[in-house]
């Protein structure tokens, strides 16, 4: 306990693998440069060059992970892992996030602009709010805080010690708590939301962040790998353990939306702009499993057999209760929420198979449940009335008579949430489900399997409002024909779904490269 | 005084500022009692820097303080508007998202 | 040369070796070819062929009693051991051992049969061209006549258990449309399906003879059962018997399953006389004799045969005394004969012979009586009501004398046909049990009762015509294969029995005892006639030189019974179909209600429970963390669990 | 090995077809209707090609095979090949799609969906019912399975009766519902394989090949032998089936009675007996049980139906319970009997949908109450009808009859008295079709009947046509068919272990037929 008294303080000048922290560099960079753009250029340039500067950074950062691939080291002194599930993640984040951002990008199918408050801090329905709408002016703060929020997402399943992942989550979690308060309509919920998800975020990273305490207080050290050899050679006390496991873990399935931790999910979903929607959907759900995975298997793999049936239990009610809220939902966006509540609880099958099979496995239900939330939430964008956008269930009755081509794209989404053979779902939900019976977890998938079944009812409840019923009488809501940005991502969505669903190979080809976790 | 007592009073200081979470109504008091719980954190995390005996623990309170800030603007930046919106700042009056 | 040449050859115990069909006997094929084809063209060319198609009809039928006639001489040419000829066509039905091949049989049983069917088939052609003159539908009905016959050939020739069923069936099939020809009455249209229903309760036993078979020897064919009957246990043998019988019962109107018979009178009358009276409901009688090894190798079985053909003689008998419609009188009277022959054929080789016999010249007098009432219900507007008859043999002398030829066989006075067979039986049965031989004395004069009463009533006593009616003669067309009928009547027994011709010819196949009696054998015949003419008198006295009421008088509880056909239906009604509607709709509402209900109402549970659920979700932030802090609770919960 | 491209052809005409049917204008109904029907003709008379082509003597092998790598993660490979089974079944599945097209001429006509649509789906389902037949992967198996279900749903739920958005859900999520839990025991064949042999595959042959340890049979088993049931269905699983029939155009009906719900009975054949032989025997008495409660009860309650359409649905649920009993009997008789009946019940039933169809849209009514005395002023309609129905209820010298006997007699000489209860269903058999027949086709003619019924017309006759010719042809010539089912049969007698009972009597050696 003299460490500091007898040791020669030294310096080490921290090395930087700059190749190898590219796209989160990248990204962050961008981020600076897009705040700097909101400071300095004039409104009327701004939305154009954030657009820019979005799509470059984005893409930028995909070539440099691809540039990384095979990549397999520890950089950043030891803060930062750059391994194959990393690569995958940031890619796929990386993807679901352009796309997501071409949805945001679309200014066409509401006739005020696009789906963001002009001035987020004009009250609703105040009169400088109405002057703004006039003046047609565009909120373009949502793009640095987006970058923010994707270098986040690239960091957090990256980090290799709590306190870097610690800084991700918020990175990631501050940008989407004001995101979600932005909606140009129905502010009201919109703020509504922003609250609660700030509130309950919050909270659950208090709890992180006290679990991350414990866990410092038993291995002294916050590094993932320091912490596994800890356990390993069982120094120290396992109370401590225990309960640091419980509270990292409440910050966790926080994220990914595990009952019971799950009750934000459906609110936020609901109230914030379905863009921003589609995109945290997507993106955070990869983000937090990335995380979610390196600290149980990394950290915690030593004393699997220990959190294993708490998994088990997190897992099967996630799927149980995400599955019974959503089948009597009427909103479209909160049945989805619901829907994403279920598909993490067949994720999780993946976590507890404990094995390489079941990282991959939920790698690649992630990316094809992320690709059709996506599109399927740029598709309830599109769907209008006089008050914005139609998410009441009923609202959407015969949609396939005006829009068979939209309706088509939507059915073929919740075909694949439902997990249809040749659809990308399937692939998912048969790459996770064969990794739990590899992994002796035969049955949490047949509750799986019963909840799927039992899952499919809403989905298939859609698909019959749009197709086997008449349209509303008058009034109801038509299809918004959208620009090239929201019709790119929803084609891009469609495509990806039936390639992966067609062609699975080709997606689990990448998921085997993509190996296992660097410690 | 064993230091162990540091992180017992972290314990309940945690349990205050999740306690106050759950029975305060304003938005604000919420908010503090979140940094209430993130700075039960920091002690924790010096405490066993002291006990442990190396220097992370103080570091990480130093990062733990700066997230927490950004957290304040953030946070309070989102109370305002929905106080100036709904002119209240309970947050069991926002409640409209339900079901 | 057929197309179809193959030779067989069968190792055989007892049963009289079989010959591969070669020259004249390759025809065999061509019986039932000509009028499937004749049908075929009947039914598949439709309208176009109203004109003429009565006529095909006739041609495909007489066709093939014309190749009968060439077979019956080329047999007649073969020794005793060489009449049994079978023609292989093609293999029908081949998997693992099951092997049975579409085999045709001709030999002295069948060919009594072919004759039989041919030749009063093409009769009652002849007769239908005048009867159905008028019906716009003609075509039709000679349609699913040379439908029928063909059927019927094919049940008689098949060389197989199973290729028989094809033929019993399509019997079925063609008395299902024949009694529902005019199915737009609806009495014809439900006669018809009861008909085909209570059949098929009878196929049900011919299915479980034919899969006992198997099961027991390994093979459905003639050769393979019959050749190994007597090496089956017995137990195996009763249980094949009684199926066997039940099939008989099925379709020769048997108790219990004789109900749909009287009312298969609903069709046009040639077809009561073809299939309800000379052929089609003999097939039971003929599955019987033809499957006589194994009621040899069952005395079960064969009591079991005595017993149901001794209840159907007397209750077809009490039913024929009691009805006043005349087709009904004799479709009782039918029953009534089947069950002698039934019981004959329940004696075992004392009576196979002669149950065949009789079935023959039942053939032509019932037949006979049949076309007779045809032709008085012609003369009548087509009533059927005894009781509006009277008189007749003054306005319908051809008619009324052919009519007596039948009357005088069936009441078995020498030397017209039914004595010579009815005597045999009831000599065989007396052999047998006194008690058989009893019921069939007694039945003969029943018999004589109700045929004497239902022919003077129709033919003499008084006019009691409805007003619009002017009976007459019926046309040539019509009288002439009556007139057939009748010579046959009253002449073919005495021919037939001249030498034993009959009862030998049909020996190899059947077997043949002489019955032992324990008195003299001419106690009988005296008795027979002597009760006959008791009878006979009974019933002439009250309907032929009395006074005939036109509406029937109430009558006693017997008669009440006899009308309502021995409560078969009632009691049909009351254990099979109103419980069967009870027990169907009640299944219905548990179907719907409850299989249907659990599904749905599991779906609904679900349903109710995420709707009670969903309030968990109150929209207060505080209490989502609560519930987060609850899910940390769990989760340390589930941590510290494992470690204990 | 190389690759046969006969199957793969089965599978792609009709997809690329249904491609070419939505590329045809909107309006042009009558041009989509020709080009799918053209192409269904196409894909039959490749059918019977390759039918010339199949190889009777090596019925039992899967011919015809194709072979490439899909996902190869998990050793999945596309491979297609028929044994004389699936090979009669394929020829079903194509010969009945020209007839239901130009049968159901005008089905979709004035519905929500498009004309074009209807065909095209029809078409989509035709590849993915050729495919379920031809797939010799257990994973490419069951993606036909599942991904049938979609053109069906949508063919209920976009064309169908008044109630079809209940019938197209409830069918699906029961499907689904069998499927998924399919899915699981498909996944753990897999792992079970990877665990015995070192690496997992989902290759039918090697699958059979392998040696499961009994209780782990049995779980895989009810797996798969639940969505079987559901599919095919077994009482008391049956209750989608009426609904979904009644509520469907009669050619979806025909499709999904008649070809869609055999994958079940198909797939208890091929599947559960084969992978599984001993679960299946320890599972033996219970389907029995199930599947001859199936065929008493399945007739009682068509007796009880007033709805035409229902009523044929409940007598394929008997009807199933007839070829589930011929499986799960373990012999020969029983088995290649079921195998017929598969064939037999689809012409059958098709004939009486169709037929029952063209009187429904005539008259406007589904209830047989509405009907009577239609043999009067549709005499060939009537005909028709009755054919179909006696086949129905397998009539001697009609094509059903040669399987129910075989199955009858294949069950009679394992248990006796299963075998005497299910002959009872003859009974019943003959009591529901001839009481539709009497109080649809015969008795006094109504006036709405008169005025709304007309006869058969040629389009309608020439689709009829086939089917009957078929029925009567199969009843006295099955043997061709039986040839090819046979070797099949015995491979899967040989993989269950089970061998056909002795007669008790040693039979009389007799003379073979020339």
């Amino acid at each position: 306990m003299n460490a500091l008294a007898d040791a020669v303080p030294k310096f080490d000048i921290p090395t930087i693998e700059y190749a190898a922290l590219a796209p989160i560099l990248i990204v962050l960079g961008a981020a600076v440069v897009s705040v700097l753009v909101e400071a300095l250029l004039p409104q009327r340039y701004r939305r154009s060059t954030q657009l820019v500067i979005v799509f470059a950074a984005l893409v930028g950062a995909f070539v440099a992970v691809v540039a990384a691939r095979g990549t397999q080291q520890i950089v950043a002194m030891g803060s930062v892992a750059i391994d194959g599930p990393t690569l995958f993640m940031q890619g796929s984040i990386l993807v679901l996030a352009a796309i997501a951002a071409l949805v945001m990008a679309e200014r066409k199918v509401d006739p005020a602009g696009d789906s963001f408050a002009p001035r987020a801090s004009a009250l609703p329905g105040s009169e400088d709010e109405q002057v703004f709408t006039r003046l047609g002016w565009l909120q373009t703060e949502v793009w640095p805080l987006f970058l923010f929020c994707v270098g986040g997402m690239l960091l957090f399943p990256a980090s290799t010690d709590l306190l870097t992942m610690f800084v991700a989550l918020e990175v990631l979690s501050l940008p989407l708590y004001v995101m979600v308060g932005l909606a140009r309509r129905r502010r009201l919920l919109s703020q509504e939301a922003s609250l609660k998800y700030f509130v309950l975020g919050a909270f659950s990273s208090a709890f992180f962040l006290y679990g991350t305490a414990l866990l410092y207080g038993y291995a002294g050290t916050v590094s993932l790998s320091g912490i596994a050899d800890a356990l390993t050679n069982s120094a120290g006390d396992t109370g401590l353990v225990l309960a640091g496991v419980g509270l990292l873990a409440v910050g966790l399935l926080f994220k990914i939306g595990a009952a019971p931790f799950h009750q934000w999910t459906p609110d936020v979903y609901q109230g914030a702009p379905t863009s921003i929607t589609g995109f945290m959907a997507a993106c955070t759900k990869v983000a937090a499993f990335g995380a979610l995975f390196r600290v149980l298997y990394v950290a915690l793999g030593g004393i699997r057999w220990d959190w294993r049936p708490m998994m088990y239990v997190i897992a099967a009610l996630t799927m149980i209760v995400g599955t019974l809220f959503a089948l009597t939902q009427t909103d479209i966006k909160r049945m989805l929420a619901y829907s994403s509540i279920a598909q993490a609880g067949f994720m999780l099958v993946g976590v507890v198979a404990l094995s390489s099979q079941g990282l991959q496995g939920t790698l690649v239900y992630l990316v094809a449940y992320g690709i059709a939330t996506v599109g399927a939430f740029a598709i309830v964008t599109l769907v209008r009335d006089s008050t914005g956008e139609a998410t009441h269930l009923s609202q959407w009755a015969g949609l396939g008579k005006r829009s068979p081509v939209v309706a088509a794209a939507f059915a073929l989404f919740l075909l694949a949430f439902a997990g249809i053979p040749l659809t990308s779902g399937f692939t998912g939900k048969f790459a996770v489900f064969t990794a739990g019976i590899q992994g002796g977890a035969t049955p949490i998938v047949v509750i799986g399997v019963v909840a799927s079944a039992v899952a499919a009812f809403f989905y298939v409840r859609v698909i019959v409002l749009m197709f086997f019923n008449e349209p509303q009488a008058e009034g109801g809501p038509s299809v918004v024909i959208p620009s090239a940005f929201t019709t790119l991502a929803i084609t891009v969505a469609v495509a990806l779904t039936v390639v992966i669903g067609v062609l699975p190979q080709l997606v689990f080809t990448l998921v085997s490269q993509a190996g296992t976790f660097v410690r | 005084m064993n230091p162990a007592n540091y992180i017992y009073l972290s314990a309940v200081l945690f349990s205050l500022g999740a306690f106050g979470v759950l029975v305060r109504r304003n938005a604000i008091v919420v908010f503090m009692c979140v940094e209430l719980m993130l700075n039960a954190s920091n002690l924790a995390f010096v405490s066993f820097a002291r006990i442990h005996g190396n220097l992370d623990g103080q570091v990480i309170a130093f990062f733990v303080m700066v997230v927490a800030a950004a957290e304040v603007v953030v946070g309070l930046a989102i109370i305002m508007t929905i106080f100036r919106t709904r002119r209240s700042a309970s947050v069991d009056e926002a409640n409209l998202l339900k079901y | 040369m057929s197309p179809f040449s193959g030779a067989v050859t069968h190792a055989a115990e007892a049963a009289p070796a079989v010959t591969a069909a070669t020259g004249t006997f390759q025809l065999i094929w061509l019986l039932i070819a000509l009028p499937l084809v004749g049908a075929a063209i009947l039914l598949l060319a439709g309208r176009r062929t109203d004109k003429w198609g009565h006529w095909l009809g006739l041609l495909a039928s007489t066709a093939s009693f014309v190749v009968a006639v060439l077979l019956f001489v080329a047999m007649l040419g073969q020794s005793d051991d060489q009449r049994t000829q079978v023609q292989h066509l093609f293999n029908w039905i081949a998997v693992g051992t099951f092997d049975v091949p579409v085999d045709l049989r001709l030999d002295q049983l069948s060919m009594t049969f072919v004759l039989l069917i041919t030749g009063v088939g093409s009769l009652i052609h002849l007769y239908s061209v005048g009867y159905m003159s008028h019906d716009r539908d003609r075509r039709r009905f000679f349609g699913y006549l040379n439908l029928f016959v063909a059927s019927m050939l094919l049940l008689v020739l098949a060389d197989n258990y199973l290729l028989l069923y094809v033929g019993w069936e399509g019997v079925g099939l063609a008395s299902y449309l024949l009694i529902g020809f005019w199915f737009f009455k609806d009495s014809a249209a439900v006669a018809s399906k009861k008909a085909f229903v209570v059949n098929r309760v009878g196929d049900v036993g011919l299915s479980l003879a034919i899969m006992l078979m198997f099961v027991t020897f390994g093979s459905v064919s003639f050769e393979g059962v019959l050749g190994s009957a007597s090496k089956g246990s017995q137990q195996s043998m009763t249980w094949i018997g009684l199926a066997l019988l039940l099939a008989a019962c099925g379709k020769s109107a048997q108790f219990p399953l004789q109900s749909w018979l009287l009312d298969a009178m609903e069709g046009p009358t040639p077809v009561s006389a073809l299939i309800h009276a000379a052929t089609m409901v003999t097939a039971g009688v003929y599955l019987i004799v033809r499957s006589g090894a194994i009621f040899d190798a069952s005395l079960p079985a064969r009591n079991a045969v005595i017993v149901v053909g001794a209840i159907t003689l007397l209750m077809g008998a009490i039913i024929g005394c009691a009805k006043d419609d005349i087709k009904k009188a004799l479709a009782g009277s039918t029953m009534s004969q089947i069950g002698y022959m039934i019981l004959a054929a329940g004696l075992g080789p004392v009576g196979y012979a002669f149950a065949i016999f009789h079935l023959l010249l039942h053939g032509f007098f019932k037949a006979d009586m049949f076309l007779g009432a045809g032709s008085v219900m012609h003369g009548m507007n087509d009533g059927v009501n005894m009781r509006r008859y009277g008189a007749l043999r003054t306005v319908m002398k051809v008619t009324w004398i052919t009519f007596m030829m039948g009357w005088l066989a069936i009441l078995g006075i020498p030397p017209f046909s039914g004595f010579y067979s009815k005597d045999k039986i009831i000599e065989a049965a007396w052999s047998v049990s006194p008690v058989a031989g009893l019921v069939t004395l007694v039945g003969a004069g029943i018999t004589a009762f109700y045929m004497t009463r239902l022919f003077a009533m129709t033919f003499h006593g008084e006019a009691r015509w409805t007003d619009d009616v002017h009976p007459h003669e019926s046309p040539w067309i019509m009288m002439f294969p009556i007139a057939i009928l009748a010579l046959l009547s009253a002449v073919a027994g005495f021919i037939l029995n001249l030498n034993n011709a009959f009862v030998d010819w049909l020996k190899p196949v059947t077997g043949l005892e002489e019955p032992q009696l324990p008195f003299s054998s001419a106690v009988l015949p005296i008795a027979a006639i002597i009760l006959v003419l008791i009878g006979a008198v009974l019933a002439w006295i009250p309907y032929a030189t009395r006074a005939v009421p036109e509406v029937a008088p109430a009558g006693n509880l017997l008669t009440r019974a006899a009308r309502a056909d021995l409560y078969g239906d009632a009691a049909n009604e009351a254990v099979f179909m109103r419980p069967g509607q009870y027990l169907t709709r009640w299944l219905v509402w548990f179907d719907n209600r409850v299989v249907d209900g659990v599904v749905n109402g599991t779906a609904a549970t679900i349903g109710g429970l995420s709707g009670r659920a969903r309030r968990l979700q109150t929209g207060f932030a505080r209490s989502y963390a609560l519930s987060m802090l609850g899910g940390a609770a769990l989760v340390a919960a589930a941590l510290v669990l494992v470690r204990l | 090995m190389t690759n046969s491209y006969w199957l793969l052809a089965l599978l792609v005409v009709p997809l690329v077809g249904a491609a070419l049917v939505m590329l045809v204008p909107k309006a042009n109904e009558t041009l989509a209707k020709q080009l799918a029907l053209l192409i269904s003709l196409v894909t039959f008379g490749l059918t019977i090609a390759m039918c010339l082509e199949f190889v009777v003597a090596k019925a039992a092998e899967f011919q015809f095979a194709y072979s490439i790598s899909w996902v190869s993660n998990y050793n999945i490979n596309f491979a297609l090949g028929v044994d004389g089974i699936a090979l009669v079944l394929i020829a079903l599945s194509t010969s009945l799609v020209p007839i239901v097209l130009l049968a159901g001429w005008h089905d979709a006509d004035g519905a929500r969906g498009t004309v074009r649509g209807y065909v095209a789906l029809i078409l989509v389902l035709e590849a993915a019912m050729v495919g379920v037949f031809a797939a010799t992967d257990l994973f490419l198996f069951y993606v036909f399975f599942e991904a049938m279900l979609v053109p069906v749903y949508f063919l209920i739920g976009r064309y169908g009766g008044p109630r079809r958005n209940y019938a197209a859900v409830k069918f699906l999520l029961y499907s689904l519902f069998g499927g998924l839990l399919m899915l699981a025991s498909l996944i753990g064949l897999y792992v079970v394989s990877g665990n015995l042999t070192g690496h997992g595959t989902f290759d039918f042959t090697s699958l059979a090949a392998l040696s499961i340890d009994p209780t782990t049979q049995k779980w895989l088993f009810a797996g798969f032998f639940i969505a079987f049931a559901i599919k095919a269905p077994l009482v008391p699983f049956h209750t989608w089936l009426p609904d979904a029939a009644a509520e469907s155009t009669p050619g979806t009906a025909v499709l999904l009675v008649g070809v869609l719900d055999k994958v079940g009975t198909f797939g208890m054949l091929r599947y559960c007996l084969e992978l599984f032989p001993d679960a299946s025997h320890w599972a033996t008495p219970l389907v029995i049980v199930l599947a001859v409660i199936g065929i008493i009860y399945g007739a009682l309650q068509a007796i009880g139906q007033t709805d035409i359409k229902r009523l044929i649905a409940y007598t394929s649920v008997s009807h199933f319970g007839f070829i589930a009993l011929g499986v799960f009997v373990m012999t020969s008789q029983g088995q290649s009997g079921s195998a017929l009946y598969m064939v037999n019940h689809g012409f059958s039933t098709a004939a009486l949908f169709l037929i029952g169809g063209f009187l429904i849209s005539r008259r406007g009514s589904r209830l047989i109450a509405d009907f009577g005395g239609v043999q009067k002023v549709a005499p060939v309609l009537a005909g028709t009808f009755l054919v179909a129905g006696l086949s129905s209820l397998a009539l001697p010298g009609l094509s059903s009859f040669v399987s129910e006997f075989l199955v009858l007699v294949g069950t009679f000489e394992r248990y006796t008295w299963v075998g005497v209860v299910a002959t009872l269903g003859i009974v019943l058999a003959a009591l529901y079709i001839l009481l539709m027949y009497q109080r649809t086709m015969t008795g006094p003619v109504p006036e709405a009947v008169a005025e709304k019924v007309h006869d058969l017309r040629g389009r309608e006759v020439l689709a009829i046509a086939p089917l009957l010719v078929v029925i009567i042809a199969l009843g006295f010539y099955p043997q061709p068919v039986l040839d090819v089912v046979n070797p099949a049969v015995d491979r899967v007698m040989h993989a269950v272990g089970s061998t056909d009972p002795a007669p008790q009597v040693a039979p009389v050696a007799e003379g073979t037929h020339k």
